[in-house]
Parts: structure tokens; C-alpha cells; sequence
């Protein structure tokens, strides 16, 4: 049985006490993307300022749960000062870390403490717990899907 | 009907998915708002009718066709005296509520409504009471206006007269899925005829609570689903006056639902075959049958009078343990509410909180509740609902304060 | 997927119906065409999930609710699997093979057709693929043609380029309902996609009997329903190509299908929860991924090839028994056939034919089977039709066969 | 358990040998209405010539099982001769012994032989048997239904 403390690791209950980058920015000449959990109603904004070919500025708005608004603040932090592609290679490997590759038969998913392609991540690798709980990686990945979509705005 | 009071002891013993565990503690079942558990007596009667009648219903002269056909339409009849309809040909059965809503909307609205007519809904309605009549705005240009709330929760209706001005539709719940809020339904009805309007009720919060009539109400349409009232997935209601379904075209077409087909088109049965397109749920249909059977045995009225005392028992509990530190969404007074609690609780977001609560087997629903207008009134994004049905007894109650106080430390930063 | 042959015998044990009597005669269910009968595993699976995991999907945060969500979306991924889709997002739930069509006539037909538009069907289709086409031609001023049969019940393609002329949907049954013909789709979504034509598959009287490969057909969209391959009843499917899917507009509105909710409007969520509004057959999609698991274990070419030997051996058995009293309709040739047999027998109608053959416990259906433009073609109202599947043996063949001489004795004049 | 002699007595069976009343009459001066039984497809056309307010002429078109074809030819036995108002009455005691007034529990219909008013109706007494087989009814009440749709043409 997967326990609170798989979920709520330490560094994820930080970011949530104290998120990184929350804000907005002036669109022009920044860009946004909203994003929606359309099962429990969370919402986020996720703001870029790219200039010279890296992301300069990021900020999250909106409102969420603890999942979603650390993995969100922790994304920020991940993605601050890379080029879009060098985000974007992040975002493969944190949604790679969330997904669930298989089901045992009784609809439990696997284990997937020693799932390969997760390195690398830093503080990401708290959320790793997340998958053991599936309703919430919806909320691990809110932020995430948001940042894709405001990258598709970069037009890079 | 029995006028006992309801053994809440007994009543339990006949959930089998009651008198399990979850997360190594017994489970507390707080979410009868989303779906009801099933008694045995329902899960026998799929049994029974898988197992000894199963058959392709109004279609073979065989024996057990014949008897599953008989199967169907009594739980039509044993439906339409639940619900107070004067005949069982008014009883349609859908999937769900949102597919009866849907049909009224297609069949009853695309005839109806054209450009500049207006729907009046509340704002307190489920998606399942809005998107359909959205949709038909979209195509059709219809309007559709919105009966606020007041803070309390409760519809403010002191602008009724004007928000009735066009009007040919009031779509209205008779019980909030998230506040617990039970509006005036007669009132509505009678001031949407006033001005020629029709009015559909969406009783799907209500008809597993309290003894329901629809004449009564004196409304046009009303819908309810299966699974909230103790009756399998899979199976829904619609309840229209008869004239009003004689007059609607079909919704989906296919088998059943005709008189005859040529090449050159098709003519529609009549109701209620007309909107039962296809194989119908069949087994669900005697499922829900099941269902009543066992609600009427209990009687609707004692299950009314539990959920009230355990209401009064849940929100004194709560109040008095956590003062300010919880607040419950909605009207106050137990008579313009139901078991239905939405709660905010020292800021911890809902879904944290759920977590939290599953560890402790306890199952409430975090989220919007299909009610994103609502819960932008609300200022809210989601709320903790914990709702409570004929099962539930204090020491479910005392769980959920429990499993509160540890959620609290749990976040307590 | 094993490739051993079938055992009847085990096979049979696994149905409880089908060791009951019926008018003191041990049941033969010959209506398997109609509906199903269902495995103990199938009603087992419904049992355990409403006993151990009961909850609505998509909603909560509770381990109940996320297995359910769990239960759902495995199944989605199993009948993913079992008709050849390349994702499971391809996959739509529905009530009835009737919804899934109905589905896409309102969502892609409505979006895409327009006044003097053509769709192709076939002579042979059940209603459910003639009623929604007819309802759209009502409406939109659609076209709709006809794929005539020739003389042997087999689809007459002989003018099929010229009655492709301006066509933008064919829409064709895998299997007849009626006849058993297997029309042959592959070549009939070649052609409809050489002229831009989409091709909807009605695979409801195929999926349960052959193996099923959506890729093999290279249709655009296909449907089937759950009650007719063991399945419990109020569940049906439709898959579609992805990129169909996502560029179609909901069809029915409510919870679970938006992406957001406002007082303005709605935005629709992603496929295939676009398509799937109000809370699902829960259970039902549990028990229909029972029945393909069901299914697989005992393998769908040891089905297929069963079925074939057992169609032969009726053949056989009706025409040497009966000779010119007996008509079978459709083609005789077993490659272009499945295991339904409508028949025509000394002029004794199908109803009362029926009617005598269930005084013997044996069920087979009577009527026009939902197809009365093909009934028009053969030239009669109705048909008695036998429809065997894996459960079906010899001895049932056999009981047919007498309880026809019977039929023949009492009617004799 | 009822057997197949409740349901195809002898009387049926001769009439539906040898239907009364066969056939079709111009229109005008007859009138004509056309019924279905849209759950086996049985078609029935009936023909009335009614000449100073009496049904001088009847006649039944159309195919159908044997209790539908029987019942049909009855019909016009019962009918031919009388006034419109008369058909009436015969068609409503005709229906009052067709309709089910109560089931058992388990679906089956409760015995309906001692049940009162369906005397006075001769050979079509011999169609009592059909409430016990449900199905069969709107077999028996198809040509009568079609009577009363063409009743309701005559105006009177
Ligand atoms: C060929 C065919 N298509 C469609 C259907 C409709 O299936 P359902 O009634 O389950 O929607 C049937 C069966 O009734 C059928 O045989
Ligand atoms: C008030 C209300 N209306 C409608 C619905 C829709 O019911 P269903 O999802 O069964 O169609 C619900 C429940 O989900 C509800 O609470």
C-alpha cells in the first residue's frame, strides 16, 4: 500500500509552502497559456518571457492543489534560463517519470521505483511517488501540459 | 410503505461493499452524491435476471422473452408509481439523466426553440443541466439566463418576473449536487406556466432521498438516474407529461423505435418506444426496478427523516469541533437542505484533503462537482463533499471529523 | 490467444442459463443473433465490481474511485486491443451499437453533410444503420442509396462505382443480421475511399463470432454493441480513426466531456471523453472487458471455426431432413456466411413457428429483425431465425430440426 | 404452464384456413386504414363499405400470423351489419378481454379465465387463450385496432 508520505514528499510540501516563480507577466511581450484539470477544477497560467533564444522570465498563476501547484513551481525552476528545445527535453522526461506503463491485473499499477529514464531530474524526482496515486498525476502534469502549449507559442 | 423508522444497522448489512476495508480501515462511504452503493437485493435481481431471463425484449414469441419483456415493463410501472406519473407510457428510459436531458434538448428543444427564445437555469445546476441547453444555444440562438443565488445559497428569486420576460424553458434541480440546496420547485413550475413556459426538473439529487411526485411539482419534464438511488450503472429516466412526448419527434433512431421503414424514410412508434432506440438496458431496467422495491420497503419517508437527523448530527459535529476553522457551503437551515456537505477546511485544498481521507478509508469527493459556474459564484475552484445517504450512520460522521482533525495536522504549516 | 478447438461442452457449463428448463424442456437458445447469453465470468466481474470497487470514475481521489477509473480504462485498452485500434483513445462507450451510429450521424454527419450529399448503404442493414441516416436525410436534405443484393442474399456490386457518384459516407454491415451474408468490406471501404467516401462499419453481428481487425478493414469508423459477444446489457462502442475523432463536435453535452464550464459557454474535453457525457455504464464496460477476456481465452478462431462446422452440420441436418418444406434465405455457401439462418418452412409463419418451437424450451426469434427493407426484397414480413454461437452444439441443431417436424405436424393442413 | 391448445383452439384455426371476408373494396366508396405490427411486421389493410349507417361491406387485406389473420376474419364475422356504434362495442368488448389487468409477481399473467365482461363476443371467445401468451395480443388486436382507425373515418 502506497503511503501520504510517498506523495507528499518534503521538497514537494516546500514548494508548495513556498512557490517559485508565482506571478504574472505583461503579455506582450510575454506569452500564456491556461491550462485545466477538467476533473477537479484546477487551473493554471504559465507565463514565458524568451529573449536572445532562452526563457528569461517564467511565472505561474492560477490555483491548485499541492500536487499541482509544487510540480508547477518546480517546473519553473527547471526550465528557467534553458532554450525552449532544452525545456522541452526536460518536459520528455518528467511526463516519461509519469507515466504508467503497465497495469498489474487487478488495476494496481506496477511498481515503478526502478522505472529507467527518470535521471537527471533534480527535486523532479520527488514527484516520482505520484505515480502510485493515478488520479493525481493529472495534477503533477497540469503545469507541464501548460508549458507545452505555451512553448508551441515560442514558434521554435 | 412502512412507516418504521430506518434500522440503519440492518440497512448497511445489505451493501456488501459496505463491510469492507480500504487502506486497512473500514470503509466510510461519503460520495453517495456521485454514485449509491447497491444493496444485495439489487445485485440479485441482475443475477437472477442474467442467469434465468435474459432475452431480447418486445422482439420474440418465446418464453423467456416474453417474461423478460414482462420484466421491463413492470419496472416501467413500478417507475411511474414512484414517481407519481399518472401513466407508465410517460416513463422513458435513457442511460442517464444527462442522456434524458439530452434527448428533451434534441427532440423537445430543436422543435421548439428557435432564435432569441430563452432557457432560464439556475445557477446552482450540474453540467449535466447546462451543456445540453449551451449546445442548443450555439446551433439555435437561443438565450439562456440564469437565476442567481443568494448567500445563503438558496435561489434568490426576487427577480423571477423579469428573468421569466421570453422565456420558454426553466430548467431547474430540485436539489443541489453541491450545496445541498433544495429550491422551490412548485414555485417555479407555477411561475414558469404563468408566462407560458414549460419546466423541466432535474431531480437526480433528489429522487433517492425523498418520496418524489410529479404532480406535485405540477413540472413538465423531470429526469433522474439509476445509480444514485441504488440501481445499477447504465440506467436513466425521463419523465414527460404525455401530450408533450406525444408531440416530440425521436432522439436516436434505430431499432424499436419505429412503427415501420422503407426505403423512403421511417415512421415513429409511439411513446415512450419512440425514445427507446435500440436494445435497451435491460437487465439495468430490472436492476432499478430492484432498486425501488428495496427504497419503497425501507420507505421514502423514513429514509427523508435519517438523512435529516444525521444532517442535523454532521453539521452540529462538525461545527462544534472545528469552528472557524471549517466552513460548510450552502443553506444552513436544515430545511432548505439536504445531506450534501461541501466543505472548506483551514485552506487545505480539497483534493489534499480526499488524499488525506482515503488513507483513513474515508471516500469524499474533491473537485467542481460538474458545477463550474457555481464555483466560480462560489470563488472557489473545488470543494470537499462528503454526502450522505440512507447507509450512513453517526459513527460514519465521527469518521470524517476524525480523518478531518488529521488532515489538518497532516498540513499544518 | 489459444489455438486449440473449442469444447463445447466446458463451453456450455460456463452459461447458467443455458442449463435451465424452459416449458419443461431443457432450453435451446437459438437467438444468439438477438442477444447473448452470458458467462458466470461475466456476472462475476459485475458482482465484484459493485461489491469490492463501486465508485464513479474520473471524480475522485478515493482508492476506490481510482480503481474503478482503473477498471474503465484497462477495459478501454482490452477492446482496443481485441477490434485492432491503434490507441485506446479510439475507443467510445456507449449504450448500444444503435447510440454509436446515432453518434456519428449527429457529430460527424451534421458537421459534414450537407443538401444533396450521398450515403451509401446496403439493402441489408438493420434499422439502427437505416433510422439515424433517414433522420439526418430528413433534416439536411441528405441523399441516401442503396447497395442492392443479388438473388443469393450476397451484396450485388456490380454498379458499385456508379452508386458511389457523390458519395461521402458507405455504411455497411460486417454480418447480417438476417441473412448471415458477409459482405465484403475491405473492398467496399477501397472503393469508398477512392471517390473521398468515409466507411462506418456495423460490426455488431460480426465482433462476436470472428476475429476483428479494424486495420484489415481500413474503415473509418466501426461499431458494435456489448449484449450480443457475452457482454451485459446497456454497453456498446464505436471506434473511429483519431483524427475523425478529434475534429468532431460532442454529441450529447453534460459532466465528464468539458474541458471548462462557464456561464458564456463550454469548452469540450479531449477524445474520447468528448463523447462519453453523464456517468458511464460503469459496470457494464467492467463486464463487457469480462466477456472479451472471455473470449480471448477460448480464442476467436477456435469460435469462428467452431461456428462454421456447426453451420454446415445445420445446413445439412434442415435440408436433408426437410428438403423443398425448407427454405434457408441468403447464400449457401459457407464462406460468404455466418451461423444466422432465417427460415421460410411450409409456409407455417414465423410467428406461429416460433410460438410451437418454444412449447419444445427451443428460442428463436420471429419477426422482421429490424430490417424491413430487406424483408421487402425476400419478399416476406418475417422470418423465423436460428443464430447459433460458441455455445450452440449439434443436439441444439437437432432439437431445431424436430421441433420443426413438430411445428409441421401440428400446422399440417 | 400454458399449452399450445389454450392458444390455437380449433375455431382459430379454421378461420385462419379459411379467412372470412377476404380481400379489398374500391376506394371510394369504401374506406380503408392500414395497421402494423411493428414488432413482427404483420401489415393488415381493412375495408369498410358503410351504406345507410350500416357496414353493408367489409373486407381484410394484408398477412399475418395465424392469430392475427384469425382474429381479423372474426372481426369481420362480428362486425358486417352493424352500425358504426355497434362495431364500437364490439371492438371494446373485444379489448376489455385482450388487456391484462394485473401480473403476478414473477411476470407471468394471472389466470384471466374467470374473468367478467367478454361474454356475448361467440366465436371470438375462442381468442381468450391469447392474454396467456403476452406477446401474442397485439397479434389478436391488430386487425381490430385497424377497425378502429377506420371507424374513425366514417364520422360518426
Ligand atoms: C446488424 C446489427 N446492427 C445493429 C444492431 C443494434 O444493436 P443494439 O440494439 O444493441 O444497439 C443489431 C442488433 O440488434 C444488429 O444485428
Ligand atoms: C444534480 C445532478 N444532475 C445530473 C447528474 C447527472 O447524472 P448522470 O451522470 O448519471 O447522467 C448528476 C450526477 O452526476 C447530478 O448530481
Amino acid at each position: 500500500m502506497a503511503g501520504l508520505e510517498d506523495l507528499y514528499r518534503e521538497v514537494i510540501l516546500d514548494h508548495y509552502r513556498s512557490p517559485r516563480n508565482r506571478g504574472e507577466l505583461e503579455t506582450p511581450p510575454a506569452i500564456m497559456a491556461e491550462g485545466f484539470n477538467p476533473l477537479c477544477g484546477d487551473e493554471i497560467q504559465v507565463y514565458l518571457l524568451v529573449e536572445d533564444g532562452v526563457i528569461a522570465e517564467i511565472r505561474i498563476g492560477g490555483q491548485g492543489c499541492s500536487i499541482s501547484q509544487s510540480s508547477a513551481s518546480m517546473m519553473s525552476a527547471a526550465v528557467l534560463g534553458r532554450t525552449p528545445d532544452g525545456a522541452r527535453e526536460v518536459l520528455r522526461s518528467f511526463k516519461e517519470m509519469m507515466s504508467i506503463h503497465e497495469h498489474g491485473l487487478d488495476g494496481e499499477p506496477i511498481s515503478t521505483d526502478d522505472q529507467p529514464g527518470a535521471s537527471g531530474l533534480g527535486d523532479l524526482e520527488a514527484l516520482r511517488g505520484v505515480v502510485k496515486f493515478p488520479v493525481r498525476i493529472k495534477c503533477a502534469t497540469l503545469g507541464w501540459n501548460t508549458l507545452d502549449q505555451v512553448l508551441d507559442q515560442t514558434g521554435t | 410503505m412502512s412507516t418504521a423508522t430506518l434500522n440503519v444497522t440492518t440497512v448497511k448489512a445489505d451493501f456488501p461493499l459496505l463491510g469492507r476495508e480500504v487502506n486497512g480501515h473500514p470503509i466510510v462511504y461519503l460520495d453517495s452524491g456521485a454514485t449509491s452503493q447497491k444493496p444485495r437485493q439489487v445485485l440479485d435481481a441482475l443475477d437472477r435476471y442474467y442467469e434465468e431471463i435474459n432475452a431480447n425484449i418486445h422482439r420474440g414469441a418465446y418464453l423467456i422473452a416474453e417474461k423478460a419483456t414482462t420484466a421491463v415493463e413492470d419496472s416501467r410501472a413500478a417507475l411511474a408509481g414512484f414517481v407519481g406519473a399518472s401513466a407508465a407510457e410517460e416513463i422513458v428510459f435513457t442511460k442517464n439523466a444527462t442522456e434524458s436531458i439530452n434527448l428533451v434538448a434534441h427532440s423537445w428543444g430543436r422543435t421548439n426553440l428557435s432564435e432569441g427564445d430563452v432557457i432560464l437555469l439556475t445557477t446552482l445546476e450540474h453540467h449535466a443541466n447546462i451543456v445540453p441547453w449551451q449546445q442548443l444555444a450555439a446551433e439555435r440562438g437561443v438565450v439562456i439566463r440564469w437565476i442567481p443565488l443568494d448567500d445563503d445559497g438558496r435561489l434568490d428569486l426576487t427577480d423571477l418576473d423579469q428573468l421569466l420576460d421570453g422565456v420558454r424553458l426553466v430548467a431547474v434541480s430540485a436539489a443541489s449536487n453541491v450545496l445541498g440546496t433544495l429550491p422551490p420547485v412548485r414555485r417555479i413550475a407555477d411561475a414558469a406556466h404563468a408566462v407560458g413556459a414549460l419546466c423541466l426538473v432535474d431531480a437526480s439529487q433528489w429522487v433517492p432521498h425523498y418520496p418524489t411526485n410529479v404532480a406535485d411539482w405540477d413540472c413538465d419534464f423531470m429526469v433522474f438516474t439509476g445509480h444514485k438511488m441504488c440501481g445499477p450503472t447504465g440506467i436513466g429516466l425521463l419523465w414527460g407529461r404525455r401530450h408533450l412526448l406525444d408531440a416530440m419527434p425521436p432522439f436516436m433512431g434505430g431499432g424499436s423505435m419505429i412503427q415501420n421503414v422503407t426505403f423512403e424514410g421511417f415512421t415513429p412508434a409511439d411513446v415512450p418506444t419512440r425514445f427507446e432506440a435500440g436494445t435497451q438496458p435491460i437487465a439495468e431496467i430490472v436492476g432499478l426496478r430492484a432498486a425501488v422495491d428495496y427504497l419503497n420497503a425501507i420507505g421514502m419517508e423514513a429514509i427523508r427523516q435519517h438523512e435529516l437527523d444525521l444532517t442535523a448530527y454532521a453539521m452540529r459535529t462538525l461545527t462544534e469541533r472545528f469552528g472557524d476553522d471549517l466552513a460548510i457551503h450552502g443553506p444552513h437551515d436544515l430545511e432548505n437542505r439536504g445531506g450534501t456537505l461541501s466543505l472548506a477546511y483551514r485552506g487545505i485544498h480539497p483534493h489534499d484533503l480526499s488524499q488525506v481521507l482515503d488513507q483513513h478509508g474515508i471516500c469524499v469527493r474533491a473537485g467542481h462537482h460538474c458545477a463550474k459556474p457555481l464555483m466560480k459564484v462560489l470563488g472557489v475552484n473545488a470543494t470537499a463533499r462528503a454526502s450522505l445517504y440512507l447507509y450512513n450512520d453517526e459513527s460514519d460522521v465521527d469518521a470524517l471529523a476524525d480523518g478531518l482533525a488529521a488532515a489538518g495536522d497532516f498540513f499544518a504549516f
